[in-house]
């Protein structure tokens, strides 16, 4: 605590008592009781400001808490009560007030980027992960990943103990071995110790890495991971013939070229991207203009989704398609004659027009010429330094991954390693499969292991060193544009993991902290010198330490790189892609990614191979027909999955699943397709042989859950006026197409009376026009509100939890180019006329005086009568115990201000109303009414497109309210005259009139199918 | 029929207009009572009796297994789902329901028009009543996710101050059904004690002197007690026809009151109420027809009445299909979309198969009713009433899941599959009712003897 | 009871429900006042002819009909509108028109109790216990014999006089009920 | 021939008013039981670990309710004191008592006092303390007199109905927001009072379902 001289403190405060004795010591004190300043001196010897500022390893006290935290947790309870024990602190840490969560500023690490986040903790316990609004590649949003994480944290399938030869042991044992191991290196400059990590940004570890190679100059830094990335760093060196990160600023953009690049779902920068995306596209009474997306891509993607234009094609002839363009904006090679010249031509006359406010974008699974094309191309274009940007890598190692870990292995057969520390990852399982690393890593003589799970790798090592989650432990990480972010913890390793940066400690005998580690190099390094301190908080407040963005580099890439001749290949094309949700596995114990619907598919649990209709027509394949993938001598089994809007011809399959040992949720599900990663095979196969097998698997899909056909599913999400879409151009012409008579918002004449809301009217308007159907909404609602997973047997019964749920459609023909695509995120409508509440025979589902369609768990008998009765179909009912009653880590992740529900009971979204009420208790302690913008919901505040919107409709200033004004906003279903609180603000595409398809239809938005 | 009903003649008279008499001739006041009582009183148990109430009690312990499973883990154990939240639980509980009606219908309803025919089987009529409202009364109970708050269905003062929401048709149900149960079991007990008096004056152990003496209540058939008691059964009638019809409407109004397409229909309430009666028809004769033929009973229950019922089945039969038929004008007519493809679901959707079995089993068979060979042959008829039995249950089966699974946002259409304990609390409680009727037919009377007594000439009171 | 008289009354048996009725009348005509029948069925203007015309039984119904409409009504409004009013899916508070169907149920269940357990009242059911049992040819009662009972509280009965005149009757038999 | 003695005509009545009678005296109990203090654990002192006396420490001391609870205004949750607030006194005074052996062994061994909870609600129900004491509801009108309790107990039933009552008519209960923490206090005219205050705070008659429970 700060000294506070002019105060009377405890000190004084005793000093005062020591004066007299007996009855007059009484009096004093009474007298005490009246003065003042005993007032302030509580409020300051027990303080109640909850700043973040300040280091305070005390505040992460943890199990001393769990008591507590547990007294006020949400497990469901009858009464009468049960006898309870509370438990106070014995030393009451400080800023933490019970019963009031706090947030902390942090960072979450993924393929070496940085996404910034700001971390609810109740009671010392993480509960909630948000998006830090000051970090450049958040802005307050998150992704899926980042969501999920917090789960990650308390799986209690994560290695719990250091291990020696599988036997627990110490970490002191490990360090004490370690050294004796390293001793006869020594004299040799440490040649034979190699240190495998996956790709890094943080300073401090690079900084640790380097003076460990003062000590030991023969060691070798590898760096590999499963996606490696490597054709971007090789199209980088190719343009420019040194390794250069590129990151682009899309709010400059006004044509953007996507060349199988999912921008707005994977890769670095991806939440800044769709969010600055989004703003350039939605469109108001007073803001007409839309940008222009063109995505060419064999696996419709969540960009595909957006594309105004999207060309389904092979992902191999993307290069072939790419220097078409190139060539039609005059950087050389022969113009395009092949079957897109058309598309080819008006899409460079198009980039051309708008040189410099425009962008090409290359995905990583595309060859490094296609990259160096875009170089060129941006290049030409002018683009360079006003949409597209260069800079240093990010990686402290950036070398290319793949001939790295050659290398590695190589090396290792030849016992030429003597000391293999890997650091994070799974290579036994996940290296290339030819390489053998698992069998080549028996060559080595002391082999250490950091990870999560005591994984493949893991039994394979001497030493198994538990990880620490980025929630506990310190770090460092670098975003998306350099921009450096403290990763700090809070809470103490639930499992006594370690961090990257004690790992590098080990290795150079030094012996300090994490928090040290990283606290004393930027002491060294920031020059902040005596302000330090201020520095340092600031940093950790924040969440980014000020003024780390990487400088751009003036670079242009002039030259096409040369092409070389496509060896000839026949049969299909299959496409290699790390899964949306589990990405390249590492996530495979994580239940919420798992359930969470993957774009698209809406599949859930597992991967599969997708393909179009016409291609499956061809092979006689309809879904869930397992068929057996054969790329020379190595051949995987996987079931199909069939996707309108595919290209022929061509099989694009999730890998990451198939681990045996990262966790007992990932165990037995999904297909392996390691066998299929080969050193030579990259992303692409090209010469593989697709075989239908006599299988069959049920695969769990929350969205149409049996096979429809297409005219009668995905065709009526238009036919029956669920989506209003339409182009920019009809927009204009006719602003409230998609609120036309026949379902006005108000709904039709009413015999009863409306219910008057003079208070506050809650209500959310959606913008379907930027929701790319990611599903991040999905997951944060389910971690605010503690929704259970209910597993793939009970998906595939039709049980899933989810709270709120991103429907698919399409529009127009399936297997052409013109096939539309539209996300719909349906959370409950909060009817003013729920038809809900009238059938509920208990009174377990009211309306609020705020209009809010309230569920009482607790007086739910579960007659599933509301559920059966509610038109949008968004309740959700606990047919078994869904939620894990036995798991103590569960216990302590889940939101105390919701109640868990028990078996039997209804549920749906509540708007957040703990949030809600939250905010309204502030605002009327502080009487004043709820500012616009002060109660988000978990979907809006994770939203990256900020495609969700909430507020207060009666106040007309809100956003919400605005929103509700505009033409394009429509309410779903209200020829039923519920009158949804939740609306929608029709979709719209921007068209180039050159490809627009002839004769657009007439009734704009309300194209048959 | 209908002729009577315009104009209720004599019953005496009635009896003459049709061509079949509702009692065989040479019959005495003695006669009658003997054989109706002696079944109950003979001490000598058949056989047959003891193996078809083994088969019923065994289904009914099955029942109690696959209720004891569902305490356990809850209503996942069934294949409901979302959307599907209903299924066999209410499909079943609509289905008892339904067979219910046909008691009523013919203690009470057949009673104000003086059909005197009815007397031999309202009896058995009433106790199938009884028991079918057991049967259904059990699904609304379980179906609920939490069943032992299902106590919070009734309005008791408690320290929540809350109430139960009296808007919602399911506690329109728990009155309705409540109602109707009670109504039927004092409507059957107060028809059964002079018959317990006879019973009481003719058992020759002491037991069952007692037994019966105490059921009986001392009725010693006085004319003025006799006069207050047709009074009372006269209104207690007029009672029940309006609760009756008004029963299986409130069922009706689960559906009809909300706003899914297949529910959604103001014609509800006189359709399914013609569908009660249609089925419980259909549940009288698969009952009647083998009990009368075990216990000899065809002098009182003759040709006449299964001529008469398999004429009231072809009546109200004709009012269903004319419901189906309008369903499809309505759904077309509307010209809503979902209306027009709730429909074709129906008709062409996975669930096809269920449409198309119910219009064979509850259209074009009971078509057949027209010959009067099919009527008079209690064969033939006993398999078209089968045929009814599971056209009605089918029915239920259409209305609730085929509607249920595919409604407004393709988004949320599902498919639903019964499991094993769907099927073995269905089963369970057809065990529950046999089990009961087993019981009844051995230790009551299962034709009323004093209204039997009614129907001989000499009952007649002749003035010279 | 208390015994006042020797016998509770005296009995005499028909085996057809014309001849009990024409000694029903006679007896009237003979100044009976105090009499009853017992007949195994409802013998119609049986209860005219002992001299008993009307009931209040349909009053009682009414009235409890009345009662269960306004009970079950008035639970309904007290309910949703005075003791906890909830905006249930916008709806008014006294949304009349979905309390009727429970107002009818009840109404209908009250009704039913109150003619069936009028009935019994009026009839002073269950009374186990009758002196007409007393008469062991009683039994056939319920079954195929017709009685006729002179109550010896009649102010006109004589032991040997009223025996005289049932005998005239020619019943079957003449019997004593003793109490 | 007579089955049934005399007496059964009686016994046959007197039983079935007797059962119905019986039936609705049971039922009568059961709604006793259920609003009785046994039933909501009503002024039931439970055994502490410290036989703490609120009697004494607020009546006797007068010290203020903030001093140990001290969120009760900005949280939810009032909050239990840890062992260090007892001991900011304690280790000065009566430093060798018997009675306070746990709470001095609490700080030595850094093991928390494990107090048994009072006042306790479900877990479906969302109860904060800020917002009450802010809008001048007072510490009495829910926990009595507990400057009255030597050892502390349950005063008020914590029923919903109990709740609903203050919730439906705030103007019976509200009093000025410095007397919130004056267990003593009482108003000498409510009436004119309550409904002033009610004015003044700005105080919302909050009866929605999700106002406490979600």
């Amino acid at each position: 605590m700060t000294d506070r001289p002019e105060h009377l403190d405890l000190a004084t405060f005793r000093a005062r008592l020591g004066e007299g004795e007996g009855p007059e010591y009484w009096r004093t004190l009474d007298e005490l009781a009246q003065d003042p300043s005993f007032e302030e001196m509580l409020r300051l010897e027990f303080p109640r400001e909850a700043a973040a500022l300040g280091e305070g390893v005390d505040r992460r006290d943890f199990l001393r808490l769990m008591s507590a935290s547990l007294a006020m947790g949400g497990l469901a309870a009858c009464t009468p009560q049960a006898e309870e024990t509370i438990v106070p602190y014995v030393n009451a840490p400080e800023r933490i007030i019970p019963g009031k969560p706090l947030f902390y500023a942090s960072a979450m690490e993924m393929d070496g980027v940085g996404l910034g986040v700001l971390v609810e903790s109740h009671m010392g316990r993480p509960t909630k992960i948000e998006g830090n609004p000051e970090h450049p590649g958040s802005l307050g949003a998150t992704d899926h990943f980042a969501q999920a994480s917090i789960l990650s944290l308390y799986d209690p399938d994560r290695s719990q103990t250091v291990r020696a030869r599988g036997e627990v042991a110490t970490w002191s044992a490990f360090v004490s071995a370690l050294q004796s191991n390293l001793q006869p290196l020594r004299a040799r400059g440490g040649e034979g110790l190699r240190i495998l990590t996956e790709p890094v940004s943080s300073p401090t570890f690079a900084d640790q890495m380097a003076k460990l190679r003062q000590r030991f100059p023969a060691a070798v830094w590898h760096t590999w991971q499963p996606v490696t990335g490597d054709d971007r760093r090789d199209g980088a060196r190719l343009a420019f013939g040194r390794p250069v990160h590129t990151y682009h600023r899309f709010a400059e953009a006004d044509v953007i070229l996507s060349l199988d690049a999912d921008f707005m779902m994977r890769g670095a920068g991806a939440v800044r991207y769709a969010r600055e995306f989004a703003d350039r596209r939605r469109v108001r009474k007073d803001k007409t203009e839309m940008n222009r997306l063109y995505v060419a891509e064999p696996m419709p993607t969540t960009t595909g989704t957006m594309a105004d234009h999207r060309l389904a094609i092979q992902s191999a002839a993307i290069e072939e398609l790419t220097r078409g363009i190139a060539a039609a904006l005059g950087l050389g090679g022969e113009a395009s004659s092949g079957q897109h010249a058309t598309w080819i031509g008006a899409v460079a006359r198009d980039l051309r027009a708008h040189a410099g406010r425009s962008l090409v974008i290359v995905g990583d699974s595309q060859p490094a010429a296609v990259h160096a094309l875009a170089h060129a191309m941006n290049s030409a274009l002018g683009n360079v330094g006003r949409t597209v940007f260069y800079t240093e890598p990010l990686e402290a190692n950036p070398v290319p991954q793949m001939s790295s870990l050659r290398a590695l292995v190589a090396d290792m057969k030849a016992g030429r390693v003597e000391i293999l520390m890997v650091l994070g990852g799974n290579p036994a399982f996940s290296a290339p499969y030819d390489f053998g690393f698992a069998a080549a890593m028996n060559r080595v003589p002391f082999r250490v292991h950091l990870s999560n799970y005591y994984d493949e790798t893991s039994a394979r090592s001497h030493w198994h060193i538990p990880a620490a989650q980025y929630l506990e432990a310190w770090s460092d990480v670098r975003a998306y544009d350099g921009t450096v972010s403290i990763v700090q913890p809070l809470i103490q390793p639930l499992y006594g993991g370690r961090s990257i940066h004690e790992m590098a400690g080990a290795l150079s005998e030094d012996v300090r902290s994490g928090h040290d580690i990283v606290r004393d190099y930027w002491r060294e390094t920031s020059g902040a010198g005596s302000g330090f301190e201020a520095f340092w908080n600031r940093s950790l407040h924040d969440g980014i330490v000020a003024g780390t963005a990487f400088p751009p580099l003036a670079l242009s890439a002039g030259t096409l790189p040369p092409r070389e001749e496509p060896e000839r290949w026949g049969g299909p094309e299959v496409v290699l892609r790390p899964d949306p949700m589990i990405h390249d596995g590492r996530f495979a114990n994580n239940a919420w990614l798992q359930e969470l619907p993957k774009p698209i598919t809406k599949l859930t649990w597992d991967n599969t191979a997708h393909v179009s209709r016409a291609t499956a027509a061809a092979m006689g394949l309809s879904n869930g027909d397992v068929v057996e993938i054969t790329a020379g001598h190595w051949s995987a089994e996987i079931p199909i999955w069939i996707v309108p809007g595919h290209a022929n011809d061509s099989f694009t399959v999730y890998y990451g699943y198939g681990a045996e040992r990262t966790g007992t949720i990932a165990r037995g599900i999904g297909s392996n397709l390691q066998p299929l990663r080969t050193m030579g095979s990259g992303d692409l196969l090209r010469n593989a042989s697709v075989r239908k097998s006599a299988k069959k698997m049920r695969l769990a899909t929350v969205q149409e859950h049996h096979a429809l056909s297409y005219e009668m599913s995905e065709g009526a999400g238009a036919r029956r006026d669920i989506i209003r879409s339409g182009t920019i151009s009809q927009y204009v012409a006719n602003p409230r197409f998609a609120d036309e008579p026949g379902h006005e918002l108000e709904g039709g004449p009413s015999l009863y009376p409306p219910w008057p809301y003079p208070g506050n009217a809650w209500a959310m308007v959606i913008d379907t026009n930027v929701c790319t159907g990611c599903g991040i909404c999905t997951i944060a609602c389910q971690s605010e509100n503690s929704i259970p997973v209910v597993g793939k047997e009970q998906v595939l019964a039709g049980r899933e939890m989810h709270w709120i749920r991103t429907d698919h459609y399409y529009k127009g023909s399936p297997d052409s180019d013109a096939l539309e695509m539209f996300n719909m995120p349906v959370p409950c409508m909060h009817c003013e006329n729920a038809p809900c509440e009238p059938v509920c025979p208990v009174q377990a589902t009211t309306h609020s005086d705020e209009g809010l369609n309230d569920m009482t768990y607790n007086r739910c008998i579960g007659t599933r009568y509301c559920s059966n009765n509610c038109p949008y179909k968004v309740r959700r009912f606990n047919f078994l115990s869904f939620p894990d009653y036995e798991t103590e880590s569960y216990k302590l992740m889940r939101n105390p201000d919701v109640t868990v529900r028990s078996r039997g009971v209804m549920e749906k979204c509540t708007y957040c109303v703990q949030r809600i009420n939250a905010g309204r208790i502030e605002a009327e302690k502080e009487g004043r009414p709820i500012r616009d913008g002060e109660v988000v919901p978990a979907c809006a505040q994770a939203c990256p497109t900020r495609a969700i919107v909430f507020g207060n409709k009666n106040d007309e200033n809100s956003e919400v309210a605005r929103l509700r004004s505009e033409p394009l906003n429509y309410g779903l279903l209200t020829e039923l005259n519920t009158q949804p609180r939740t609306t929608y603000l029709g979709s719209l595409k921007n068209p180039n009139p050159e490809l627009a398809p002839a004769g657009a239809p007439a009734t704009a938005g309300h194209a048959e199918s | 029929m209908s002729s009577n009903d315009l104009n209720p003649p004599h019953p005496q008279v009635a009896s003459r207009l049709e061509q079949a008499p509702t009692i065989t001739p040479g019959h005495t006041f003695g006669s009658i009572t003997d054989k109706i009582s002696t079944i109950v009183l003979t001490r000598r148990t058949p056989p047959g009796w003891f193996i078809g109430f083994g088969v019923a009690f065994l289904l009914l312990m099955m029942m109690l297994n696959a209720i004891g499973w569902l305490l356990i883990k809850g209503i996942g154990t069934w294949g409901n789902n979302v959307p599907v939240g209903w299924a066999f639980d209410i499909i079943n509980f609509v289905w008892w329901i339904g067979i219910g009606h046909a008691g009523t219908l013919i203690s009470a309803i057949l009673l104000l028009l003086r059909q005197s025919w009815r007397t031999s089987i309202n009896r058995f009529a009433e106790a199938m009543t009884l028991f079918a409202v057991a049967c259904a009364g059990i699904f609304p109970a379980l179906h609920v996710g939490r069943p032992w708050f299902a106590y919070w269905l009734f309005p008791y003062p408690n320290t929540m101050a809350l109430w139960p929401q009296f808007r919602s048709p399911l506690m329109w149900d728990v009155f309705a059904v409540s109602t109707y149960a009670t109504v039927s079991a004092l409507f059957w007990y107060i028809g059964l004690v002079p018959d317990f008096a006879t019973l009481r004056d003719r058992a020759n152990s002491r037991i069952w002197k007692i037994a019966y003496g105490m059921l009986s209540l001392g009725w010693r058939g006085s004319a003025k007690h006799w006069y207050r008691y047709e009074t009372a059964y006269l209104l207690l009638a007029g009672l029940a026809t309006p609760l009756v019809l008004s029963v299986h409407t409130i069922v009706s109004f689960d559906f009809a009151t909300s706003v899914i397409p297949g529910w959604h229909s103001t014609f509800f309430p006189p359709y399914f109420v013609a569908g009660a009666v249609y089925a419980g028809f259909a549940m009288v004769l698969t009952l009647a027809i083998p009990v009368r033929r075990a216990f000899g009973l065809e002098d009182f229950i003759t040709a006449r009445h299964l001529d008469n019922m398999a004429k009231i089945m072809l009546t109200t039969g004709l009012i269903v299909a004319y419901a189906y038929v309008m369903e499809v004008f309505f759904s077309w007519y509307s010209g809503n979309i979902f209306e027009m493809y709730m429909m074709f679901n129906r008709a062409f959707g996975p669930y096809w198969w269920a449409y198309w079995l119910l219009i064979l089993c509850n259209i074009i068979v009971p078509q057949s009713l027209w010959l009067r060979k099919v009527r008079s042959s209690p064969v033939t008829l006993f398999i078209v009433a089968m045929f009814v039995n599971v056209g009605m249950w089918l029915e239920r089966f259409v209305i609730i899941v085929v509607s249920l699974h595919r409604d407004f946002l393709p988004s949320s259409w599902g498919m639903y599959s019964p499991t094993r304990w769907d099927f073995m609390l269905f089963f369970g409680t057809i065990g529950l009712f046999l089990t009961l009727l087993f019981l009844f037919v051995r230790f009551l009377p299962m034709i009323s003897i004093f209204e039997m007594r009614t129907l001989l000439p000499e009952a007649q009171v002749h003035e010279d | 009871m208390i015994p006042k008289t020797p016998h509770y009354g005296m009995m005499a048996e028909f085996d057809d429900p014309t001849s009990l009725v024409e000694a029903a009348e006679r007896a009237r005509e003979h100044g009976f006042t105090r009499m009853d029948a017992f007949t195994p069925f409802p013998v119609e203007g049986l209860h005219e002819a002992i001299g008993f015309h009307h009931t209040r039984l349909p009053m009682i119904v009414l009235t409890g009909g009345i009662i269960g409409f306004i009970t079950g009504f008035g639970m309904q409004y007290f309910a949703q509108v005075i003791h906890y009013p909830l905006n249930i899916g916008g709806k008014p508070l006294n949304s009349w028109p979905a309390f009727v169907p429970i107002a009818f149920e009840v109404t209908i269940l009250f009704a039913a109790f109150a003619a069936i357990f009028g009935m019994l009242g009026l009839n002073g059911l269950p009374e186990p216990y009758h002196p007409v049992f007393n008469v062991s040819r009683f039994a056939f009662a319920s079954r195929d014999q017709f009685f006729l009972l002179i109550e010896a509280n009649d102010p006109k009965f004589q032991q040997e006089e009223t025996r005289r005149f049932l005998q005239s009757l020619n019943p079957l038999e003449v019997n004593d009920v003793p109490w | 021939m007579q089955i049934f003695h005399r007496s059964a005509n009686t016994l046959s009545r007197f039983s079935i008013f007797g059962a119905v009678f019986l039936a609705a005296f049971a039922l009568w109990i059961i709604y006793q039981l259920n609003r009785s203090p046994y039933a909501t654990q009503q002024r039931e002192a439970k055994r502490q670990p410290v036989p703490f006396s609120h009697e004494h420490h607020v009546a006797g001391l007068g010290i203020d309710c903030r001093y140990c609870h001290t969120s009760v205004e900005t949280s939810s949750f009032a909050g239990i004191p840890p062992t260090a607030t007892c001991m900011n006194c304690h280790k000065e005074i009566w430093t060798g008592a018997e009675m306070l052996e746990p709470v001095r062994a609490s700080l030595r061994s850094g093991e928390a006092l494990q107090w048994q909870r009072v006042h306790r609600l479900p877990d479906f129900v969302q109860f904060n303390h800020s917002i009450h004491v802010h809008k001048g509801i007072g510490c009495v009108s829910c926990h009595g007199r507990v400057d009255q309790m030597p050892l502390t107990w349950q005063e008020e039933p914590l029923t919903m109905a109990w709740c609903l009552e203050c919730h439906r008519a705030p103007e019976e209960h509200v009093r000025p927001k410095e007397k919130v923490f004056d267990l003593a206090w009482e108003a000498e005219d409510q009436e004119t009072l309550g409904p002033e205050l009610v004015r003044e705070y700005r105080i919302l008659e909050k009866t929605s379902c999700s106002v406490c429970h979600y």
